[in-house]
C-alpha cells in the first residue's frame, strides 16, 4: 500500500508531464486516490489505541551490500502526516486550477507538484535512514523547480538560496547518519541503515551530541528555527501558491517529524543536553518571527514570517520533552499546515485578482469580497490562536507542557500569543478593512476556490473541537517519546523501550 | 610467463592499436566521415566485447596487471570513448576541415588510457601516458583554424611537457633510490628505505606530475583554458578518460608503496585546496566550459578524499564516483557538442537562457547533469558523493568531510545558477539548432539520462559489481 | 677509476633540470621554451642513466630510449602547433596567447 | 424528562443563528435576518427561563447540573471536556445574558435597519451570545477560555463593525490586543493550574486547592494574580482599562450588550467562579479590592469630564465594574453578582437610550450639542432617567441603590473591608451621581439645540426594550433587601450553594441604617449640585472649569488620566520602532555576508586565471615547491 501511494504519485507526475492537457485531472485523480487510500488506513487506526506496531510495513532490497533497504512503514503519526500532505496537495492542485501564473508548461508544473508530494510522503514513510535522507533531498528538487520556473520576480535568488540552505544542512545530517551507521557497524558488525537497528546504538555523550547536532542542523534549517530562517521569506514569497502551501505547510513539518521520529529517539541522552539551548532558540524564534512579521509591508512576507514564528512553538514543544507538549507539537504540525495553507491560498487568490501582494495596495476588500473576507478571518484567527480552532489546542498544549519544565521560557513564549495577535490582525484589517483602495466588482470567491477553502475551514474547526482523534492516533508515538523525558532510566534500558515498541514484525 | 593467455588479456588494447592503423588506411583509401566514424564506434564496441574474454587476474611481464580494477576501468574508458565518438560526429560534420583524423587520435588516446589503467610499471605507465598526451595535443588543437584551439593546444603541450619532465625526473630519482621501475618492486624496496631523501623527493615530483594530469590545485590552471579552447568532445575526453586513468595509476602506485603519513598530509592539503578553490573559481563563471573545468577540479578533490580514505571502501567509492562523474561530464560536453552550430560552440551561460522553453528535453538532461555534479539525490552523483562521504567518515577524515560538505554547497550555487538560467524565460527569441544527426546523439543522451537516474535510484547492482571487481583485484 | 658518488651525479642532473626549468620560465619565445623542455627531459634521462649505472641494470637505459622517442614525438607535435600559432598570430611570443582566461567582471 | 438535558440548547440556538446568518446571510432578506438573529436568542432565553424555573422548583441533588457533550481531548488523564456546568451562579449569568441580549437584539432590528452590514451584525451578535453563554456555562477553564476569547473576538469584530473608518479598526484592534495581554496572563495561570492539578475542571480545582495550598501559599498567590490579569483585561480595570472608552466606536447596541451588560463583567464572573483561590490568597483579594476602588475613582473622575455621551457611559461602566471588584475584594461575592445583574439592566438601558438619542441627533455624540430632549422624546427620557437613577443609586426606589449600597456596606463591614475602601467607594458613588445627572440634565434639559431628524420613538422594537429594562432597573433590586430592613435575601440565598456568604465583622449590622442615610443625603446633594451647575446656573460649571485646578484637571480627566499617552510612550512606540528598524532582518545580512565573502574569494582566485602560459608554469613550479616544503616541514 505504501509503495502504491508513492508509485501513484510518481507515475501520475510523469503522466502529467506527458499529457499536459489533462494534467490537472491526472493530478487530481492521483492525489485523490492516494488520499482515499491513506484515509482508509488512518481513520480506523485513529479509533483504537495501537500496540506500538506499524500499521503497514513494507521492505524491499535497495543497496543490500550497504545495508540499505527500501523500508517503508507507517504508524498513526506518519499516516496522519501523509493524509495531511495529500489533502493539502490535492487542494493545492485545485487552487491553482485556473492560475495564470502556471498556465505555461502546466503539465510540467503538476509533474513537480506530484513529485514534491511524493517526496514529502516518502519522508513520512521511510524507516531506513538513508532512504529518509534520500526522500529528504528529493523534496528539494521539485520545490526548487517550482520556485525557479513558476515563481515571482525574485525567483532565481529565492530558489537558489532555499536550495543552498537546505542542502548544506542536509549534508550535515548525512554525515551524522553515516557516522551512526559506521559506529553501529563497528560495534555490532551489522552495517545497516535501518531505523529499528540503529536505535540500539550506544554512544559516548560527546559523540551523541555531535551526531544529534548534525541531525538538528538539518531539521532546524528546514523548519526553520532561529537563526536559520534566512531562506524562508524569499522562498515562501517567491514560490507559486501550491508550492508555498506545501513548503510552509508540509515541508517544514517534515523537520518536526524528523526530530520526533529520529533525532529524539536516536539520541535520547544528548537531547537533554541540547534541550535548554533549543528552547531558547524556539522562544527567540517565536518573538523575533512575530516582530519581523509585524514589520512587513508585503502580505506574503508577513505570512512567511508568521510561519517562522509558529515554528518556534514547535521547537519549544519538542524540546520541553513533555507529554502534553508532544501532543501539542503534533497538533500544531497539523493545524499550522492547514492554517498556513489557507493563508497562502488566500494570498494566491488575492494575487490573481490584483496582481500583487503589497499590503499598501489593499484595503476595504470586504466590500467586494465578503465571503473571502469571512474565510480569511478564520485563518487569521487560527493564526492568532483563537480557541475553537486547531492551532489553539496545539499552542495551549505546547505551552502547558513547556511550562511544566521551563516556567521562564514559557512565559516569554506566551508573549508570542500577544505578538501573534498583533501581526495577524494586520492581515485582516489591512486587506479587508479600511478604506476601499480599488473597486473589484465580482471579485468574490469562485466555487472551486470556495470548495478548497471550505475543506480547510472544516478541518481546522474539526481539529479545534475534536482533537481527540489525532491525539489517539499518535498516542503510541507520544508514549515512546515520553520515555525520553524519564531521565532516571539508564540509556540502555531506554533504548530497549524504543526498540521494542518500534521494531517491526518479521519480514 | 609469456604464454597463450596473455593475448586475450590484452585484447582490447590490441584491437584499439589495430583499429588506429586500419583507420589510417581507411582514410588513405577515401575520406568519408561517416565510415570512419562508424568504424571507430565498431572497433570500440569490439574492444569492449573482447573484455569478456579476459580469463582472470594476470600480470604481463611485470609491466601490466590485468585485474578486476583494470578490466572495469578499461570497460569504462571504452564506453566513455564510445560516447565521445558519437558526440564527435555531429560536432565535426559541420566543420569544413579534414575531420577523419580526429578518430585516429581518439582511438590512440583511448589506447593510451586503457593501457594506463592496467600499468603496473613506470615504463608502461610512461608509455601509455605519452600515447595519451601526444594524442591529446592533436585532439585539443584539432580545429586548427581556431585561435583558441591552437592556444589551448600550445598551453597544454608546454605544460604537459614540463610536467612530463618533472614526472620523469621524479621517476628517475625513485629509480636511483630503489633500483626498481615496477610498482611492486618499488613497493618492496620502499618498505626498507622509506626515508631516503631521493626517494621522497622523487615521489614528490611524481605527485606533481600526476597532479598536473589530474588538474589538482595547484596544478590546475591549465584546465579552464584547455577545456574552453578545445573542441567539446576533446574537453569531454580530457575531463573524463584522461583523469580517470591517471587516477587509477595513482591508486596503484600508492597501494604499492603504502600511504606514508606525510604523503597523506600532502594529499589532504591538495584535496582541501582542490575542493575549495575549484568551487570558488567556478562561482561567478559565465562560460559553461570553464565552469565545468573548475567543477572538474573540485570533483577530483572529492576523489582524493576517497583516495585518502583508502582501503576497499575508498576504492569502491572512488570507482563509483568516477562512473557518476564520467556520466555527468559526458552528458554536459555532449550537450555542448550537440548544440554547436557550424563550429561555433555555445559557451556563455546566457546562450542557454530559456533552453527549457525551446528544447525541454535537453534542458532537463542538462539540469539533471548539473544536479548530479552537485550530488543531489535521484542522480548518480548523489550516490557517488554519498559513497565518498561514507569512505571519509569511515576513515575519520573529519577535516576532509567537512570541507567536502562546505565546498559542495559552494558548488551547488553555480550548478543551480546554470539550471536557473536554462529555465528562465528569454527576453528575446532564442534559437537552438536541431542537428541533422540527432538520432545517435539523442540515443546517447537517453542512455546517459537513464544511467544518471538509474544509478541514482537503484545503484545496488553497480555497487555489488564494483565491490566484486575490487575484491577480485585483491583476491 | 674514481667513481663519482651518486648524489653528485644527481646534483648534476638536477642542475641541468633546473637550467631547463628556468629556461622554460623566462623565455617568451615558444621555440626556446620547447628547447628548454628538451633540456629538462634530458636531465631526467640522465637520472635514469645514473640509476641504471648505479644498480647495474638495463632498465634505466631502456627508459632513456623511450624518453628520447617521446621527446621527438612531442617536439614534432609542438613544432606543428608553433607553426600554426605563427600562422594565426604572426608571432611566436607566448605571452600573446592569452585569449583564454577568466574575464574579470 | 429532565429539563436540564436541554441545557445545551442555550448555547446551541445562538450558534445555529450565527451559522445560518454566516452561511446564508448575504442572500437572505433583511426581515429574515432580523427574525433569525432575534428569535435564536429569544429561544435561548426561553430555554433558560424554563431551565431556571425547573432549577428553582427542583434543585438538582448536588446543587448543580453537569452536562458533558464530548471529551475535548484526553492526554494521559488530562481531559478537558466540552461540558456545561449549571449552578446558581451560572444560571444568574445566563439568565441576564440571554434576556438582555434578546432585548438588545430586538432593539437592533430597528436600530441597524438599512445598514449594509445587517446580516453581519446579527451574525456577530449571535456568535457573541454563544461565546458568552459558553464562557459562563463552561465546566472547565479551557472551555471557559474558549468563550472568553470568543467574546473578545466578537467585541473586536463589532467595535470595528463599520470597517471603512480606520479609527474604528484601530479601536477594535486596541480592544482586542489590550484584552489579549490580560488573557495571556490568564492562560499562563492555566498552565500553572495544569502543572499543579493536572486538570482544568473548575470544581476539581476548587475542591483540591484548599488541600494543596495553605492560606497565603505562593501557588495560590500566583494563580490568582494571573487570573486577575485576565479579569482586569476583560473587565477594563486598572491598568488595562484604556480600551473600553475607545470601544464605543462600535454600534450602540454593541456597546450596550458587550461593553456594558455582559462581556465586561466576565472578569467578575471569573473571580467569583474561582473565589476559593482568592480566599486562599488574602493578599490578592486585597489587590482586587484596591484595583476596584482605584478604578472606580479614576473612571468616575474621567466620566465627569467627558462630552461624548457614550464615553460617559463607558467610563461609568468601568467605574461600576470597579464596584464589583471592590465587592469581590472584600469577599462580598453575592453582592458583586447582584450588582452585575442590576448593572446589566440599567447600563444596557442607558446605552439603548443613548442610542435612541444619538439616532435622533443624527450621529451626534456630544451632549453639549443636544439638550432639551425631555419633551420630544418622553419614553426615552423617562426610561433614561430610570436608568440614571439606578446608576446614581437613588435610594429606595431604584435597583441600583440596593446593589451598590450592599457593596458599600460590605466594603466597610466585611472582615476584609476597611474604612479606606468604603471611603473610596463612597466618594465614587458621589461622583457617580454628579456625572450621571450632569449627563441627564445636559442632554434632556435646557434648550433644544438640534432638531430631531428621525424620531426613534416611533420604532416599537426600540421602545419595548427601553421600557422593559426601565422597569427592571427600578424593581430589580427588590429581590435582595438590606439586612437592616428585613431578612428578605432570596438572591444571596440562591447563590449560597456556590458562593459563600459575606463574613461580616462582629456588631456592624447597626451601622447599616446610618450608612444608608448618609448615602441618601449624598445622592440628594449630588443631584442638587448637578442641577445647580447644569440647569439652574450653567455658568457655574464653566467657572469651575476656569479655575486653576479646573484647567489642570479637566484635560487630565478628559484624557482618562493620560493612561493612553503613558502606554503609548512606554510600550507602543518602542515596539513599533523596534520592528521598523529591523524590517529586513539583520540575520539575513550575515548570510549575505558569507555569500559576498565567497564572491570576494572568487575574484581573488579568478585573477590567477590570467591566460599567461608562463604564469601557469610558474604555478606548477610553485606547486612542486609546496609539496617539497610539506615533505620537509611536516
Amino acid at each position: 500500500m505504501l509503495t502504491d501511494i508513492l508509485t501513484i504519485l510518481f507515475v501520475g507526475g510523469l503522466l502529467c508531464w506527458l499529457i499536459p492537457g489533462w494534467s490537472r485531472w491526472i493530478a487530481t485523480l492521483a492525489v485523490g486516490l492516494d488520499l482515499v487510500l491513506a484515509i482508509s488506513r488512518w481513520w480506523p487506526s485513529a479509533h483504537t489505541a495501537m500496540t506500538g506496531k506499524w500499521i503497514v510495513e513494507e521492505q524491499y532490497a535497495w543497496m543490500p551490500s550497504m545495508g540499505a533497504s527500501i523500508h517503508l512503514a507507517v504508524d498513526g503519526f506518519s499516516l496522519l502526516m501523509i493524509v495531511l500532505t495529500l489533502l493539502i496537495g490535492l487542494l493545492g492542485v485545485w487552487i491553482s486550477w485556473h492560475d495564470q501564473a502556471i498556465a505555461e508548461k502546466r503539465g510540467f508544473f503538476h509533474f513537480h507538484l506530484l513529485w514534491l508530494i511524493g517526496g514529502i510522503t516518502g519522508v513520512f514513510m521511510a524507516m531506513d535512514l538513508l532512504l529518509f535522507y534520500f526522500f529528504w533531498e528529493l523534496m528539494l528538487i521539485p520545490m526548487f523547480f517550482l520556485i525557479s520556473i513558476w515563481g515571482g520576480e525574485q525567483r532565481k535568488k529565492a530558489s537558489i538560496k532555499f536550495f543552498l540552505f537546505t542542502q548544506l544542512s542536509g549534508l550535515f545530517m548525512l554525515i551524522a547518519i553515516l557516522a551512526l551507521y559506521i559506529l553501529h557497524g563497528q560495534q555490532t558488525g551489522q552495517y545497516s541503515f535501518d531505523y529499528a537497528v540503529l536505535l540500539g546504538t550506544s554512544l559516548s555523550p560527546s559523540l551523541a551530541g555531535w551526531l544529534l547536532a548534525g541531525f538538528l542542523l538539518a531539521f532546524l534549517v528546514k523548519l526553520p528555527a532561529f537563526p536559520f530562517h534566512s531562506w524562508l521569506p524569499d522562498a515562501y514569497t517567491q514560490s507559486p501558491i501550491a508550492g508555498a502551501a506545501l513548503l510552509a505547510g508540509l515541508m517544514s513539518k517534515t523537520a518536526a517529524y524528523g526530530m520526533l521520529r529520529f533525532a529524539l529517539p536516536l539520541f535520547p541522552q544528548a537531547v537533554h543536553a541540547f534541550a535548554p539551548w533549543m528552547i531558547a532558540l524556539g522562544v527567540i524564534g517565536i518573538l523575533y518571527g512575530a516582530k519581523l512579521a509585524y514589520a512587513q509591508t508585503d502580505l506574503k512576507r508577513l505570512i512567511a514570517f508568521s510561519s517562522f514564528s509558529h515554528m518556534g512553538f514547535i521547537v519549544l514543544g519538542i524540546f520541553s520533552l513533555q507529554e502534553l507538549a508532544y501532543d501539542g507539537v503534533i497538533l500544531e504540525m497539523v493545524a499550522h499546515a492547514i492554517s498556513i495553507s489557507g493563508l497562502f491560498f488566500l494570498v494566491g487568490m488575492l494575487r490573481q485578482r490584483i496582481q500583487q501582494t503589497n499590503l499598501d495596495a489593499m484595503g476595504g476588500f470586504w466590500e467586494y469580497m465578503p465571503r473571502m473576507g469571512g474565510i480569511a478571518m478564520v485563518f487569521v484567527l487560527a493564526s492568532l490562536g483563537l480557541p475553537g480552532l486547531g492551532n489553539f489546542i496545539a499552542e495551549f498544549l505546547i505551552l502547558a507542557g513547556a511550562y511544566q519544565a521551563h516556567v521562564g521560557w514559557t512565559v516569554l513564549a506566551s508573549l508570542g500569543l500577544i505578538a501573534g495577535m498583533i501581526y495577524s490582525l494586520v492581515i485582516l484589517q489591512k486587506v479587508f478593512h479600511g478604506k476601499t483602495r480599488q473597486a473589484l466588482p465580482g471579485a468574490d470567491i469562485k466555487p472551486l476556490e470556495f470548495l478548497v477553502m471550505a475543506c480547510l475551514v472544516v478541518v481546522i474547526f474539526w481539529l479545534g473541537f475534536f482533537p481527540q482523534r489525532v491525539v489517539q492516533a499518535v498516542d503510541p508515538v507520544v508514549k515512546q517519546l515520553k520515555q525520553i523525558s524519564l531521565q532516571e532510566l539508564p540509556a540502555q534500558q531506554a533504548h530497549q523501550v524504543f526498540a521494542q515498541s518500534s521494531i517491526s514484525t518479521n519480514i | 610467463m609469456w604464454h597463450q593467455q596473455v593475448i586475450p588479456a590484452l585484447f582490447p588494447q590490441i584491437i584499439l592499436s589495430v583499429a588506429a592503423v586500419v583507420c589510417m588506411l581507411l582514410i588513405a583509401v577515401k575520406r568519408n566521415h561517416a565510415v570512419v566514424h562508424l568504424f571507430t564506434l565498431l572497433s570500440l564496441l569490439l574492444a569492449l566485447g573482447s573484455l569478456g574474454r579476459i580469463p582472470g587476474v594476470m600480470g604481463v611481464d611485470g609491466l601490466f596487471v590485468v585485474d578486476g580494477l583494470g578490466v572495469f576501468m578499461t570497460g569504462l574508458i571504452l564506453i566513455t570513448a564510445f560516447f565521445i565518438g558519437i558526440f564527435s560526429y555531429p560536432y565535426f560534420s559541420q566543420s569544413v576541415l579534414e575531420r577523419e583524423e580526429y578518430y585516429i587520435l581518439l582511438l590512440l588516446a583511448t589506447l593510451g588510457a586503457s593501457l594506463m589503467v592496467i600499468s603496473n610499471h613506470f615504463i608502461s605507465f610512461f608509455l601509455s601516458l605519452e600515447i595519451l598526451s601526444v594524442s591529446l595535443y592533436g585532439m585539443i588543437a584539432y580545429t586548427k583554424t581556431s585561435t583558441v584551439a591552437t592556444e589551448a593546444g600550445v598551453k597544454y603541450l608546454m605544460l604537459a611537457a614540463v610536467s612530463s619532465a618533472i614526472l620523469l625526473f621524479g621517476i628517475g630519482l625513485m629509480y636511483v633510490a630503489t633500483g626498481q621501475l615496477g610498482l611492486s618492486g618499488i613497493g618492496r624496496q620502499a618498505v626498507y628505505t622509506p626515508t631516503s631523501g631521493w626517494f621522497t623527493a622523487g615521489l614528490g615530483l611524481v605527485l606533481a606530475g600526476l597532479g598536473f594530469k589530474l588538474a589538482l590545485v595547484p596544478f590546475h590552471l591549465w584546465t579552464p583554458d584547455v577545456y574552453s579552447g578545445a573542441p567539446a568532445p576533446t574537453s569531454a575526453f580530457v575531463a573524463t578518460i584522461s583523469k580517470g586513468s591517471v587516477f587509477v595509476f595513482l591508486w596503484r602506485l600508492f597501494d604499492s608503496i603504502g600511504r606514508d603519513e606525510r604523503m597523506v598530509i600532502i594529499f589532504v592539503v591538495i584535496a582541501v585546496a582542490s575542493m575549495l578553490i575549484g568551487n570558488w573559481l567556478a562561482l561567478k563563471q559565465q562560460n559553461l566550459k570553464r565552469l565545468l573545468a573548475y567543477s572538474s577540479i573540485a570533483h577530483l578533490g572529492y576523489l582524493i578524499v576517497a583516495f585518502v580514505a583508502a582501503g576497499d571502501r575508498g576504492l569502491d567509492a572512488a570507482i563509483f564516483y568516477l562512473v557518476a562523474y564520467f556520466i555527468s561530464m559526458l552528458g554536459a560536453f555532449g550537450l555542448i557538442s550537440y548544440l554547436t552550430e557550424s563550429g561555433k560552440e555555445k559557451l556563455l551561460l546566457q546562450d542557454y537562457t530559456g533552453l527549457f522553453w525551446q528544447r525541454p528535453a535537453l534542458a532537463i538532461l542538462l539540469s539533471l547533469i548539473m544536479l548530479s555534479l552537485a550530488g543531489i539525490p535521484l542522480t548518480a552523483g548523489f550516490i557517488g558523493k554519498f559513497y565518498v562521504l561514507l569512505a571519509g567518515v569511515y576513515s575519520a577524515q573529519w577535516l576532509l568531510v567537512m570541507v567536502l560538505i562546505l565546498s559542495s554547497v559552494i558548488g551547488l550555487f553555480y550548478y543551480l545558477r546554470v539550471v536557473v538560467q536554462l529555465f528562465s524565460r528569454p527576453d528575446h527569441a532564442v534559437y537552438f539548432p536541431r542537428s541533422p544527426y540527432a538520432i545517435s546523439t539523442g540515443m546517447a543522451f537517453l542512455v546517459l539520462f537513464i544511467l544518471l537516474i538509474w544509478l541514482g535510484i537503484a545503484p545496488g547492482n553497480l555497487i555489488t559489481q564494483i565491490q566484486q571487481v575490487v575484491h577480485l583485484a585483491r583476491g | 677509476m674514481i667513481s663519482v658518488p651518486v648524489h653528485v651525479q644527481l646534483l648534476l642532473a638536477s642542475i641541468l633540470f633546473l637550467i631547463g626549468l628556468v629556461g622554460v620560465l623566462i623565455r617568451r619565445n615558444v621555440i626556446f621554451m620547447l628547447m628548454s623542455v628538451e633540456i629538462m627531459l634530458n636531465a631526467a634521462g640522465l637520472v635514469f642513466i645514473i640509476g641504471g649505472a648505479h644498480w647495474h641494470q638495463a632498465d634505466g637505459q631502456a627508459m632513456v630510449i623511450f624518453i628520447l622517442a617521446m621527446a621527438a614525438a612531442e617536439v614534432a607535435v609542438g613544432l606543428a602547433l608553433i607553426l600554426q600559432v605563427f600562422h594565426l598570430h604572426k608571432t611566436v611570443d607566448v605571452d600573446c596567447l592569452e585569449e583564454l582566461k577568466d574575464t574579470q567582471s | 424528562m429532565d429539563v436540564m438535558h436541554f441545557l445545551w440548547l442555550v448555547p446551541a440556538f445562538p450558534l445555529a443563528g450565527f451559522l445560518l446568518l454566516a452561511l446564508l446571510g448575504l442572500r437572505l432578506p433583511a426581515r429574515a435576518i432580523a427574525w433569525i438573529g432575534t428569535v435564536s436568542i429569544g429561544l435561548a432565553a426561553l430555554v433558560t427561563l424554563w431551565i431556571g424555573l425547573d432549577f428553582l422548583q427542583q434543585p438538582p441533588a448536588a446543587g448543580h447540573y453537569r452536562q458533558v457533550l464530548w471529551t475535548w481531548f484526553n492526554i494521559n488523564g488530562f481531559a478537558p471536556a466540552i461540558a456545561l456546568y449549571l449552578d446558581p451562579l451560572s444560571l444568574v449569568y445566563i439568565f441576564v445574558i440571554t434576556f438582555v441580549s434578546f432585548f438588545i437584539h430586538l432593539y437592533s432590528t430597528a436600530f441597524m435597519r438599512g445598514d449594509e452590514g445587517y446580516p453581519r451584525f446579527f451574525a456577530y451578535m449571535n456568535l457573541f451570545v454563544f461565546s458568552m453563554v459558553t464562557l459562563v456555562l463552561a465546566d472547565n477553564l479551557l472551555l471557559l477560555y474558549l468563550g472568553w476569547e470568543g467574546v473578545g473576538l466578537c467585541s473586536f469584530l463589532l467595535i470595528g463593525f463599520w470597517y471603512r473608518d480606520e479609527a474604528n479598526g484601530y479601536a477594535a484592534r486596541k480592544a482586542f490586543i489590550v484584552t489579549r495581554i490580560g488573557d495571556t496572563a490568564f492562560i499562563i495561570g492555566l498552565f500553572l493550574l495544569v502543572k499543579q492539578f493536572h486538570t482544568l475542571d473548575i470544581q476539581d480545582i476548587l475542591s483540591q486547592a484548599p488541600q494543596v495550598w495553605a492560606i497565603g501559599a505562593a501557588g495560590a498567590f500566583w494563580v490568582s494574580l494571573l487570573l486577575l490579569g485576565g479579569a482586569v483585561g476583560k473587565s477594563a480595570q486598572l491598568p488595562l482599562q484604556t480600551w473600553l472608552p475607545d470601544a464605543m466606536a462600535g454600534p450602540t447596541p454593541v456597546s450596550a450588550l458587550i461593553h456594558a451588560a455582559t462581556m465586561v463583567t466576565a472578569g467578575v464572573y471569573l473571580i467569583a467562579r474561582m473565589h476559593v483561590l482568592y480566599s486562599l490568597s488574602p493578599t490578592m483579594q486585597l489587590v482586587v479590592a484596591i484595583i476596584g476602588v482605584l478604578t472606580l475613582l479614576i473612571a468616575g473622575f474621567s466620566a465627569l469630564a467627558q462630552r461624548d455621551l457614550k464615553r460617559i457611559l463607558a467610563y461609568s461602566t468601568i467605574s461600576q465594574i470597579g464596584y464589583m471588584f471592590l465587592a469581590l475584594g472584600v469577599g462580598a461575592w453575592t453582592a458583586a453578582v447582584f450588582h452585575f445583574m442590576i448593572h446589566a439592566f440599567f447600563k444596557a438601558l442607558l446605552f439603548l437610550g443613548a442610542g435612541a438619542v444619538i439616532m435622533a441627533m443624527e450621529e451626534e455624540h456630544d451632549i453639549f450639542k443636544m439638550g432639551g430632549l425631555r419633551k420630544k422624546m418622553p419614553i426615552t427620557f423617562w426610561t433614561f432617567l430610570a436608568g440614571s437613577a439606578a446608576l446614581a443609586a437613588v435610594p429606595i426606589i431604584t435597583a441600583g441603590f440596593y446593589s451598590k449600597d450592599l457593596i458599600l456596606f460590605d466594603a466597610l463591614a466585611s472582615t476584609q473591608g476597611s474604612t479606606w475602601l468604603w471611603l473610596g467607594g463612597f466618594i465614587g458613588a458621589f461622583i457617580t451621581v454628579l456625572y450621571t445627572f450632569r449627563m441627564v440634565f445636559v442632554t434632556f434639559y435646557g434648550e433644544q439645540k438640534k432638531v430631531i431628524a428621525h424620531d426613534p420613538e416611533r420604532e416599537t422594537a426600540m421602545m419595548i426594550p427601553l421600557m422593559v429594562l426601565g422597569v427592571l432597573s427600578i424593581i430589580g433590586g427588590w429581590i435582595e433587601l438590606p439586612h437592616a430592613w428585613a431578612h428578605f435575601t432570596p438572591f444571596s440565598h440562591f447563590l449560597e450553594s456556590c458562593l459563600p456568604a459575606t463574613q461580616l465583622k462582629a456588631g456592624v449590622e447597626s451601622w447599616e441604617l446610618w450608612l444608608q442615610l448618609l448615602t441618601a443625603i449624598m445622592v440628594i446633594v449630588g443631584i442638587y449640585w448637578s442641577w445647580l451647575a447644569y440647569v439652574k446656573r450653567p455658568a457655574l460649571a464653566y467657572q469651575l472649569k476656569q479655575t486653576a485646578w479646573g484647567r489642570a484637571l479637566y484635560p487630565f480627566f478628559y484624557k482618562g488620566w493620560m493612561f493612553d499617552q503613558l502606554y503609548d510612550t512606554l510600550l507602543v512606540k518602542p515596539v513599533v520602532w523596534l520592528s521598523r528598524i529591523d524590517r529586513h532582518d539583520f540575520i539575513d545580512y550575515i548570510y549575505e555576508g558569507f555569500g559576498q565573502l565567497n564572491i570576494g574569494i572568487n575574484k581573488v582566485f579568478s585573477r590567477t586565471q590570467n591566460g599567461y602560459l608562463r604564469w601557469y608554469l610558474l604555478c606548477v613550479v610553485g606547486g612542486v615547491l609546496i609539496i617539497f616544503s610539506l615533505i620537509l616541514f611536516v
